[in-house]
């Protein structure tokens, strides 16, 4: 792999950019592979990533039906945080947080995470009971995070509308100052890049469309481009997990649903952090173009579609404007939807399964960009081992028939 | 933005009467003590989440505040039909397992 | 400047009426009926903007949605916009426009990175860059942010109001050109409830800048008449100004309709914009093409413009921009813009057509002018640095795709370009309909539709006008009958168009240069974003294969134009790149917004005060006039505290707590949840559903119990009464009522609607009074004498109907603060009322009124717990010390039940509720405070629990609190520590969770 | 000591509103206007009256022939309708729920319906929680308001004729409301008491632009 710089780009700008080289090959798929990877996003490319990397385990493929990146990583709002109530949440996101904070250098390609901070708002009693017993626990947990009063808040996003007139006032937030945003597609196409390098066959445009079994263990993956074999088959298909889990005859406790997102025009920087409330119903940030990048809460119904209803999209609009009512003459260029996998207890499941050498990892809600390189690198572990991490154990399928929920939704109704 | 046919209304309704509630026709237990752990919490937790025929179950919040049933594509979004407790559906992806 | 462009006459536009305006701080004058752009180009503006990422200086390109370079700053201060296209602002009396960008100005910008720098600076070099080390990152994006954004957001509250209608119709039309309004008036004949919108100023379409004749009229005469007749019939709804900017599912569409922008004064005058929400039978799709450009280096430079914008700029404006013109083509239709401009009376130097022998009827009239054609040629490059000034131009070979013979310099300063036209697809695509390549047309045509929807004329790849109309007429008689409405026959056929025939175009979607792609100037494809072919190719030399990776790693369709001019030639030289044909390569998928739709037009009304309904109790008003603090619980204002002067919140609770305790206190109680509950198997469903027995509760009787969720876990509570025989009141938490309610109709009516069973929420009816105290039973004595108020007359959790003040009233002994207390229900309506009543009965015990907060105090001084505050949805009733309300031997497995013999529910060392006492009373602890055994040890520290309540007790003199500990039940008498964000470490003891009065006696006197 | 029947007085939802928001929105007619002079809409808070919610099978014929008895009305069972009389209205709300909205007592009409209804009913006074408003004006105003307020389609409905209409229960703004046509031309909406100043206020301001005030 030859590495990308500042020199690089001189050296390359001197020949009119005619002789970069590949980001990555499209190599036919093997007969068989140690480890076959479902699903060619973020999580699925770390995953494969951190299996040739950590294990040393590079006769693996990613199989992906569309295009690399293209599912949940190329839609949502690129929020990164990791002050989850829970311990063994929050000690899975801040594994992953830590690994974003050398992931551009690890991978030698920009991932542009920006520790712009992320302000998570409460507009009530409860809402500030919450807030203070998160942050309680992340400190402890070694987590970085303060509760912070309304006029903090307003120095630190000063368009904010702190009025105590309002109908659901800000009382006060939790303010991450580590949190922030990233560019979505360079994590895919990083991670890519440098499964590629290791040796990872990333197989695109290529739908697995069943899960061959022998023995009670797993075989291989049919696919559109024929039956290809595997030891192990790890499963990462955000937005699509049920259909690949029937395909072993499984069940998940899972349900996917709509989540909406939408962009605004740009507009010169006005919002230098992440804004997040769940009472109101709405996330802000502003990218580096210029776009404040806005998110909705989940659809209501079961859908695949990709797309959910307009009156979710009313809604966060209008607390958006409640937050920040200069906005409210700026304009939307963009809207869309992605799909979510959502647990009961809104908390992802990364585990074995009743099958030998099958492997999940899905259910990751609305919280899966942030979770992308921790994610990767404890499933690889998983895999590899044939043992959970011992960051993942909390998270096996088994918790749903034990009771042993983590239940972030429940708790603290901070999702996202 | 869904378009659902109430069966007692007996007209088209804006999604903002209704809420959704779930897959339909799953039977609770009869006697849930005498399952195990891993029974029930297949009963609790476990869904079919299909990509494609759904039968769901939406409640008409704003509106008559009847439950009923629809059969939708959670593809497409389109309503196949909808129907009352106690009736089945017409529509159904026979043999997909789903 | 005075308006050098302007010509004589324009379709739209009437010159007789100056109206006055400013660009970038010049005072310039333009004519009534002109966009912003027309009167810029009257006035022989040629820089508007600088691109986005190359600071280049750029001109108006077309007239319309697809403009992607004249981006403006209007208006200033609160009601300012962002981001505005100039060819789709009208002009109004001192209209202030500016440039988004450029600095110091867009004619002179220090920011202009232009030849060698900008070889730095090709797609996705920042994926490259800007990573070592690794701590200036910030530092680097903080410049790199620097350079973000068009224009500027308000940085004030927007002075205008926005408003919604929630439209029905039998077919909506969208788009008022030819197709769409004969579609219209077929489809209004018949009936049909219609609204047909278009985003213009007026309807007409393509027709207000066409020099056609139709059934014997000037084309503006025709639809004048037309709109005339559409608007008279009294079922059509015409909305000028209008954007159907989303389709969604089940014909579900979204229009923004400008009320107020064009008038510049809109705060005066009521709603600025209007989003109407529109559910439509059926929808005709009339939404026209956009004409392709042409892609040739330096196609950019101000001068480079669409030959029907140039066309529209002369007949329907009255403007031409510019004076020597070179039209480049592939196809007949362009030679219109060659004919309108020789008839305006301006040079037209020649026509460049790629096609080798253009014999089309159009051209030949062109040719009977005196239009030099030059056949077989191709402009590749323009030449100029802020107008053009000259044209490259080269013969082709039979493809386009060699320069074939020398290259010939063309003086000039307007090249208007066609490269044939693209459907307007947004609208069908947004519903999810894949479009279709059509090797005719050169163009994707809408896909098939799941919805009810059809595309008519240009958008569904018809060009010819006659054929437009045929095609449109038909089609709004079958949709309205597909309503339900007429027979589906068309009345209105159109005759006599004046048309030409057309010979085939050519696909030409990159013109060769002398150089090679990467080595040429820049071939723009799309211009806001500056992308051009060779970055397409870059792309796809760098392994990128997916159209969506292309768009995305070089940004094209992402600017505010949506690549409305740009997404074909970049796919199609995508396609070229990879060796493959265009519907290999596929298209991307439009969403919503056609075009960018305000924010507050889309939240509408339903900000500030109505952002959410306030709910107000019957009592609330007196709350008010009493100076109460407001607490939200869900939509409910609920009274807090109620602060005497000078009292700080603290004083005020700890007032109201010493009252309650020591004489008498009243809350309003109004806003918990009831639910009437009737029916012979009313007992059985309500023993169901609570996790205790209610079979043999007597009428006159209350109990107290939990509701479970099936998973074990509580999530409402409250007392239950049996006021009769197979008659029953529930009470719910405040916040739980509607979600209890539709959790009972679930079961019911899914589960188990063999049990005879109705249920009512009585919410509203009830206003609820408490008083609770040492001397509650004498003040209600002085209102109420016809119930037994005696000690074993009306036992604790007894319930009594009465009179109460004169007020039929039901009235129920129980408790929430330990102490004696009375609820007294009445009707609503004598809410307030009876308050008053009760008010002055109490006055002799100094009788407090008391809020949440007090209320908080005086339960957690008890112990009782607040489902929600000091549970979070993980918590069973043995976690709460409850286990005497789980009915164990219940014949019916009630829900929840089961769960609470999960391996995990009965797992020791479950968080349990317990008191905490400081050992420093005087401190009190913080809700959230986390619980650790050892404070000493090390981060990440070993929590144990939390604290859920906590509070100074007055009655008590030293603070108590609740909290959840692992195997809490079992460390009474142990320390625990609370270690703070600013470093204390409160030490605190593990005690019963019931602080006052344990035995309970204070309740039963 | 007695149970006073002090000066106790019924008081409308809306009672306080009247006073607050014709004072705080139009300062400039503070008073309470009783003409229709310059105002295209006008909202009326109706006079307390009683209102009770019926459960039963609208199949069996002794519970429907017993409402038609004690009240003089047939219950309507076709889906969103409604019948009254000079007395009683009566809503369809579902499958197996009315509504009656009456000049009557509510507490005698429950008795004199629980003597003639048997089985498996459900009679419960709400009189408390609701109360019904008027919206009337002229039609372009009564119905733009309406499309502001609701996401259904009253507009589609047949005009109602004497005694007889359509109803719906269905959202109303972000609250919700039995919606009924007069054949007067006019809507009433039946609303919560809790949401009443809110739905007051949505009016109020939904129906600024023709000019609207409320009628004491």
């Amino acid at each position: 792999m030859k590495r990308y710089s500042g020199f690089s780009l001189f050296k390359n700008a001197l020949s009119y950019h005619e002789n970069w080289q590949k980001i990555w090959r499209s190599p036919k798929p093997q007969t068989d592979y140690d480890v076959i990877v479902v699903g060619g996003g973020g999580h699925g490319l770390a995953t494969a990533y951190y299996l040739a990397k950590v294990h040393g385990i590079t006769n693996v493929a990613v199989i992906e039906k569309g295009y690399l990146g293209g599912g949940n990583t190329a839609r949502n709002t690129t929020i990164i945080r990791s002050n989850y109530l829970w311990d063994e949440a929050a000690q899975l996101y801040d594994l992953s947080l830590k690994l974003w904070e050398g992931l551009s250098q690890e991978l030698n390609y920009n991932v542009m995470f920006s520790q712009r901070g992320v302000l998570n708002l409460g507009h009530n009693l409860q809402d500030m009971r919450d807030i203070e017993r998160r942050v309680n626990a992340n400190r402890l947990n070694g987590i970085d995070g303060e509760v912070v009063t309304p006029e903090r808040i307003k120095q630190i996003a000063p368009l904010i509308n702190i009025s105590r007139e309002c109908r659901y006032p800000i009382l006060g937030a939790s303010w991450q100052p580590r949190g922030g945003t990233a560019r979505h597609d360079a994590v895919a196409w990083g991670y890519a890049r440098g499964a590629d390098a290791l040796g990872v066959d990333l197989i695109q445009e290529t739908e697995v469309t069943g899960i061959r079994r022998k023995n009670g263990a797993v075989a291989g993956v049919e696919t559109t481009q024929g039956f290809i074999g595997a030891d192990k088959v790890a499963c990462v298909t955000a937005g699509n997990s049920g259909v690949v889990a029937a395909m072993a005859g499984l069940r998940l406790p899972v349900e996917s649903r709509p989540l909406q997102a939408l962009v605004s025009e740009p507009v010169k920087p006005c919002l230098d952090t992440v804004v997040m409330s769940n009472a109101v119903h709405g996330y802000i940030s502003q990218s580096n173009k210029g776009d404040l990048v806005i998110g909705a809460g989940v659809d209501g119904y079961n859908g695949y579609g990709q797309r959910g209803s307009f009156h979710v999209i009313e809604h966060t609009l209008q607390a958006i404007c409640e937050l920040f009512p200069a906005f409210s003459r700026v304009r939307m260029n963009r809207q869309w939807g992605g799909v979510v996998d959502t647990c009961p207890d809104a908390c992802p499941i990364i585990s074995k399964t009743s099958v030998d050498g099958l492997y999940f990892n899905c259910g990751w809600g609305t919280g899966g960009f942030k979770a992308t390189p921790g994610s990767g690198y404890v499933f690889a572990d998983t895999v590899a081992n044939d043992h959970p991490h011992p960051l993942a154990a909390a998270f096996t399928i088994d918790r749903f028939n034990t009771g042993a929920l983590i239940d972030e939704h429940g708790a603290a109704g901070v999702a996202h | 933005m869904l378009l659902i046919h109430c069966p007692h209304c007996g007209e088209g309704r804006e999604e903002e009467e209704f809420s959704y509630s779930g897959e339909a026709h799953i039977v609770r237990p009869l006697a849930p003590q005498d399952l195990n752990d891993r029974e029930w919490g297949d009963y609790l937790f476990f869904r079919k989440n299909p990509r494609g025929i759904h039968h769901e179950m939406w409640y008409h919040a704003v509106g008559c505040r009847r439950y009923f049933y629809a059969t939708r594509d959670t593809l497409s979004y389109e309503i196949l039909e909808t129907y009352i407790v106690g009736e089945k559906p017409q529509v159904t992806s026979a043999g997909s397992g789903q | 400047m005075s308006q050098i462009n302007r010509l004589p006459t324009g379709a739209c536009t009437d010159s007789s009426t100056i109206i006055n305006f400013t660009f970038n701080g010049k005072q310039l004058q333009g004519v009534a009926g002109d966009t912003l752009a027309s009167a810029l180009l009257a006035n022989g503006v040629n820089v508007v903007g600088r691109s986005f990422k190359y600071s280049r200086p750029r001109g108006i390109v077309g007239h319309g949605a697809e403009e992607p370079n004249a981006i403006m700053q209007i208006g200033s201060g609160a009601a300012t916009v962002p981001n505005l296209k100039a060819t789709q602002v009208e002009l109004y009396e001192g209209l202030e426009a500016a440039s988004v960008n450029g600095w110091p100005s867009v004619n002179f910008d220090l920011m202009s990175i232009t030849g060698w720098f900008g070889r730095l600076m090709p797609p996705g070099f920042y994926y490259k860059t800007f990573m070592y080390p690794a701590k200036l990152w910030m530092t680097y994006e903080h410049f790199i942010r620097k350079a973000a954004g068009l224009g500027s957001a308000p940085v004030q509250e927007d002075p205008d109001s926005y408003d919604k209608l929630n439209q029905h119709c039998d077919l909506l039309v969208v788009g008022a050109g030819p197709a769409g309004l004969v579609a219209a008036r077929e489809a209004a004949r018949a009936g049909a409830r219609v609204i047909i919108a278009d985003e213009q100023s007026e309807f007409g379409g393509s027709l207000l800048a066409s020099t056609q004749r139709i059934e014997g009229q000037a084309a503006t005469a025709w639809v004048a008449e037309l709109v005339a007749g559409l608007n008279a019939f009294s079922n059509v709804q015409t909305l000028p100004r209008s954007t159907v900017f989303g389709y969604y599912d089940h014909n579900f569409l979204g229009i923004l309709e400008r009320r107020t922008d064009h008038l510049g004064i809109s705060a005066k005058l009521g709603v600025r914009q209007r989003l109407h929400r529109v559910r439509a039978k059926q929808v005709i799709l009339a939404t026209g093409a956009f004409e392709r450009p042409l892609v040739f280096a330096h196609n950019d430079i101000p001068g480079v413009m669409q030959a029907s914008s140039v066309s529209t700029y002369v007949n329907r404006y009255g403007v031409a921009p510019g004076n020597r013109l070179v039209l480049f083509t592939t196809n007949d239709n362009a030679y219109q813009t060659a004919i309108d401009w020789h008839r305006a009376g301006r040079t037209l130097v020649a026509v460049i057509d790629s096609r080798g022998a253009p014999e089309g009827e159009l051209v030949t009239a062109a040719k009977k002018l005196g239009i030099d054609v030059m056949a077989g040629c191709g402009v590749i490059e323009a030449q100029g640095g802020k107008r053009v000034k000259r044209a490259l131009v080269a013969r082709l070979n039979h493809d386009g795709s060699q320069i074939v013979g020398a290259v010939q310099k063309l003086d000039c300063d307007l090249i208007a370009c066609s490269g044939g036209w693209s459907p307007a697809i947004h609208l069908s695509s947004h519903t999810g309909a894949k479009p279709v390549w059509d090797e005719q047309i050169v163009g994707f045509k809408p896909g098939e539709s799941t919805q009810q929807e059809r595309s008519v004329g240009a958008c569904g790849g018809t060009y010819a006008l006659s054929a437009c109309l045929a095609e449109a007429v038909l089609a709004g008689a079958e949709a309205a009958k597909l309503a339900g409405c007429g027979d589906g026959n068309a009345h209105f056929p159109v005759s006599e168009v004046e048309e030409y025939q057309e010979q085939p175009q050519q696909a030409l979607f990159l013109v060769p240069h002398t150089k090679s792609t990467s080595r040429a100037p820049s071939q723009f494809v799309d211009m806001q974003l500056d992308v051009s072919a060779s970055g397409i190719e870059l792309a796809v030399r760098e392994g990128f294969e997916s159209v969506e990776h292309i768009k995305r790693y070089t940004a094209m369709g992402f600017g505010t134009d949506q690549g409305k001019l740009g997404n074909i030639n970049g796919m199609a030289i995508l396609a070229n790149a990879l060796g493959q044909s265009i519907p290999e390569t596929g298209t991307t998928i439009f969403r919503p917004s056609y075009t960018p739709t305000t924010f507050g037009a889309i939240a509408g009304r339903d900000i500030g005060a109505l952002f959410d309904p306030e709910r107000y109790t019957p009592v609330h008003r007196w709350h008010e006039e009493q100076g109460a603090e407001f607490e939200d619980v869900g939509q409910w204002k609920r009274s807090w505290y109620f602060p005497r002067s000078g009292e700080s919140m603290d004083d005020a609770v700890n007032r109201e707590c010493l009252a309650v305790r020591n004489s008498l206190g009243i809350l309003d109680a109004s806003t918990l949840g009831k639910i009437d509950i009737q029916g012979p198997d009313a007992a059985e469903f309500v023993t169901r559903m609570y996790s205790n027995s209610y079979l043999k509760l007597a009428p006159g009787k209350c109990r107290y119990g939990v509701m479970l969720k099936e998973d074990g876990m509580i999530f409402d509570d409250g007392v239950c009464a049996c006021l009769a025989d197979n008659h029953y009141l529930m009470f719910t938490t405040t916040g739980g009522a509607a979600g209890v309610l539709a959790w009972l109709e679930l079961w019911q009516q899914t589960e188990w609607p063999d049990l005879k069973v109705y249920f009512t929420s009585v919410t509203d009816h009830w206003s609820t009074a408490t008083i609770s105290g040492p001397n509650a039973r004498k003040a209600l004595a002085k209102v109420c004498d016809d119930i037994d108020l005696s000690s074993d007359g009306f036992q604790f959790m007894d319930w009594r109907d009465g009179t109460v003040a004169g007020v039929k009233a039901r009235v129920f002994r129980i408790s929430f603060t330990g102490e004696l207390s009375y609820e007294v229900n009445v009707p609503a309506q004598y809410g307030r009322p009876i308050w008053e009543a009760l008010m002055a009965a109490g006055e002799e015990f100094d009788i407090t009124p008391y809020g949440t907060e007090s209320m908080h105090v005086l339960r957690a001084e008890k112990g009782f717990i607040i489902v929600g505050q000091d549970t979070d949805g993980s918590m069973t009733p043995a976690d709460m010390n409850m286990d005497w309300v789980v009915g164990k031997n219940k014949s019916f497995s009630f829900v929840g039940k089961r769960s609470l013999e999960r391996s995990d529910s009965v797992r020791e060392n479950r968080k349990q509720l317990v008191g905490l006492k400081t050992i420093e009373g005087a401190q009190v602890l913080t809700e959230g405070a986390q619980v650790v055994f050892d404070a000493q040890q090390k981060i990440p520290m070993s929590m144990q629990g939390h604290v859920t309540s906590s509070y100074f007790s007055s009655n008590l003199g030293h603070s108590i609190a609740l909290a959840v500990v692992k195997g809490g039940h079992s460390r009474m008498g142990q320390v625990v520590y609370c270690p703070m964000a600013d470093g204390r470490i409160i030490a605190a003891e593990i005690v019963d969770s019931v602080f006052y009065d344990a035995k309970g006696e204070r309740q039963h006197v | 000591m007695s149970s006073k029947a002090e000066n106790i007085n019924s008081e409308s939802p809306l009672k306080y509103f009247h006073k607050l928001s014709n004072h705080q929105r139009h300062s400039d007619s503070a008073e309470i206007f009783n003409g229709d002079v310059e105002f295209a809409l006008v909202i009326k808070e109706a006079p307390i009256c009683a209102h009770l919610n019926l459960r039963g099978d609208g199949a069996d014929k002794s519970f429907t022939d017993g409402i038609a008895k004690v009240l003089g009305i047939a219950l309507p069972t076709e889906p969103g309708t409604y019948q009254s009389c000079q007395q009683h209205s009566l809503f369809w709300l579902g499958p197996d729920e009315w509504l009656l909205v009456s000049q009557g007592n509510a507490a005698e009409i429950e008795v004199s319906l629980r003597q003639v209804l048997a089985g498996h009913i459900a009679i419960v006074d709400i009189s408390g929680g609701q109360t019904m408003i008027n919206l009337r004006g002229t039609d372009m105003a009564v119905q733009t308001v309406l499309k502001k307020s609701s996401v259904y389609d009253f507009a589609g409905w047949p005009g109602a004729s004497g005694n007889a209409g359509r109803c719906a229960q269905t959202t109303f703004a972000k609250a919700s409301a039995v919606v009924s046509n007069k054949s007067d031309g006019s809507f009433d909406l039946i609303i919560r008491r809790s949401f009443a100043d809110y739905i007051a206020r949505w009016l109020l301001d939904a129906g600024e632009e023709f000019g609207c005030r409320i009628e004491g």
